[in-house]
């Protein structure tokens, strides 16, 4: 059976060693901070300058100041700080966030992520912060289902879709299983969902999976 | 004595021209300036571009500002936000003009405004649609984008509390693009919930020094932002 | 009788009017901030990352964390603030000083100054923030004797020694007089020294003094 | 549980190598970590290039460490204070490298290694001797020179307090190149007057968040720093 996209956030989750600095994508990455146990401290961070998010605020305990990047209200942890968006982004692009977690429309076999646009004359395309934390966090992982809803493969050998990172994907969490791009070779089972076989994964894989070494 | 402090709307925006570059502070709804927004809707000025991380939503403030067909350009990170119709149907109809930039691309072109650097180097975007016609150049192995200042002629922004000086300080994730936008506008105007004797905001925490800010305006934006 | 360096500072002083942010350089300028009362509200900025200093402190009151560029003990006023050498040298840079006085060795009459070195063989030169300023603030006033010890005029048509910046300055207070930079003209006399005749002041000038026009 | 402070002097400059370089906070003797710098002596590294507005002075910190011929170059604006006396022999003796770079160009190099900038255009330095070999460039008809980021090895800093996730605020004047220095480098060790108890600092004043800091040691320096 496939990964719920619960499973998929606490897969994730689990996978975050204590003490990393993580900034959550909007929608599916975000539901990830609520896998994570809180005295595994783990410091997340908002690109509109939050470091520190704590777990959503109890209801009538709510503070309209204090937003997450998806506009939902947040908490602050001890420990906790706040800066501008400039400072943020140089958090971002500087190479301080330990791992980035986005949506993903399509990633290569080279780590190309495809996120923002699906084609080149998008009407009004929205990009956000995303291409700052492809090219700026040390580590970026993907959330996404492993397939579009009509069954096109999202793990592919060259993005259709209009970049948003080039060569940055390290890891890839799907309902069907945890994948790793490795450079000079591809994508690398690294797990599958329970009763999803090697063969199932590859039959939704537009692009050579390749098993452990 | 300096006194930056300005006892109405219409002064607060006195003089904003047509044709001007207007920053516009916020992320959501939080530290977003929506009276001196609305002060401009009143004001107004036409012709504007407007750098904003949204492109307005609803019908009200900076969706309202381009339904009146006030707004030539906007700059944003972010235009297809859930409600942003006005802005939809009016670049569907090629009447406004969009540039699209990376929000950290964005923040950065204005602190590099205030900071006086013309240009400056990124690999956000590298490769990308966003990067074609500007300059690609490699440092240490890698590619970087070269990107230049984005000035405001006018900067509009929220704080928690202001003083005379023009100091600042904001509250929570209020702060945002404000700090930022208030270093790159030739004329930055703020509204904050609360006007604080000089020396009362403590000078740790003051973000941003009254150098940056023209003319300060107490407004209450009411719950829940008190 | 010349100005003393005292009646030199301020002299400077009283041209600077209510609500503009000034920065003093080391030495003579530092002077300029004592003439100026108290409730004239002008905002010296230090490039330390000092913004509003106040006078100096009473004894028995310093505090050893606050000291200026010249690193001698100061005080903050109300609504003054700190910020970091990079926030400070942004709003150097980024045009937000009103105001920067320094010391000189030499300013021609197209604004060049050269205050920072006195070959290009120096020894270990000391620039300090001199070239940013001298570059970054709106206006740049220059306050020095007319001419070196050994009698050499310090108002020149070229610098000789290295340039700090190039065509920034825009007025000069010596013993002598107050001088303006007026770009395409050079020098011109806006006041001299009680018995100073203007003759007197273009015998000790390298470069031709212009009368008000 | 993160826990970044350290208890002792040697473990706090573990694993600092020969050749690396050190950026050193502090301007004057506000913010500077005599205490990390001392035990850098003891620690023992060499060939070090080390970053800091002034050159040492006396016999002590700094200066001992060039006397100790254990700092190969010296990156600074104002390589010539008063008592500077080890560095000018050194120099003259052509024992020691200097590059010499205007201030705000230096904090501004060491921001832009924090914030993933690899280089940048300033007005600052155009047509003087420092901006030889430099490239220079015109951008709205004025020229700018190419400045390029600076990076650390690791960065000595001092502040007032800090917590175990590594959150530092500064005192004063003492933040000064500090909190740049702090994002700049690789292996940031701040030397603090008291550890707090996380949360103890006021999140709106937290000068350097934790992210940038890797080792924490409390040391009172004494008066009159008290």
């Amino acid at each position: 059976m496939p990964f719920s996209r619960d499973q998929m956030a606490a897969r994730a989750a689990s996978d975050i060693p204590e003490g990393w600095v993580v900034n959550l994508g909007v929608g599916m990455p975000t539901n990830i901070a609520n896998k994570v146990p809180l005295d595994r401290e783990v410091i997340f961070q908002s690109e509109n300058g939050v470091l520190g998010i704590g777990p959503a605020p109890e209801p009538g305990h709510e503070n309209h100041w204090l937003i997450n990047a998806g506009k939902q209200l947040v908490t602050l942890r001890p420990g906790g700080s706040y800066c501008h968006h400039a400072d943020s982004f140089a958090m971002i692009r500087g190479g301080h966030i330990d791992l980035c977690v986005l949506g993903g429309f399509e990633v290569a076999e080279n780590g190309d992520l495809a996120n923002w646009a699906t084609s080149e004359n998008d009407t009004a395309p929205a990009v956000g912060g995303a291409m700052d934390l492809g090219a700026g966090a040390k580590r970026l992982w993907v959330v996404m289902d492993h397939t579009t809803k009509d069954g096109r493969p999202k793990l592919v050998e060259s993005c259709g879709y209009p970049l948003t990172a080039l060569g940055t994907v390290h890891r890839i969490y799907t309902n069907l299983g945890v994948f790793d791009v490795e450079k000079g070779l591809g994508f690398v089972v690294r797990d599958l969902a329970p009763g999803v076989s090697f063969d199932e994964a590859q039959a939704n894989s537009a692009a050579k999976l390749h098993r452990p070494a | 004595m300096i006194n930056k402090i300005v006892q109405s709307m219409a002064e607060a925006l006195e003089g904003v021209k047509d044709g001007s570059t207007i920053l516009i502070g916020g992320f959501g709804k939080v530290g977003q300036p929506d009276a001196l927004i609305e002060a401009l809707i009143e004001q107004g000025a036409t012709d504007l571009t407007c750098v904003c991380n949204n492109a307005g939503t609803g019908r009200e403030g900076l969706a309202r500002l381009m339904e009146l067909r006030r707004v030539r350009k906007i700059i944003c990170s972010f235009p297809r936000s859930t409600g942003s119709v006005v802005f939809e149907e009016l670049y569907k109809e090629g009447k406004i003009e969009l540039e699209i930039v990376p929000q950290g691309t964005m923040a950065e072109r204005m602190r590099a405004a205030g900071a006086g650097v013309p240009a400056f180097y990124t690999a956000t975007s590298h490769g990308t649609l966003l990067a074609r016609g500007k300059e690609e150049r490699e440092f240490g192995g890698k590619m970087y984008v070269m990107e230049r200042a984005l000035h405001g002629d006018v900067a509009l922004v929220e704080a928690w509390e202001g003083d005379r000086w023009g100091n600042l300080a904001y509250k929570d994730s209020g702060r945002n693009f404000n700090p930022v936008m208030a270093t790159a506008a030739a004329l930055t105007i703020a509204q904050v919930a609360h006007i604080r004797e000089l020396g009362e905001i403590d000078p740790e925490r003051v973000h941003t020094p009254g150098l940056f800010v023209q003319r300060v305006i107490e407004f209450k934006r009411g719950a829940p932002w008190t």
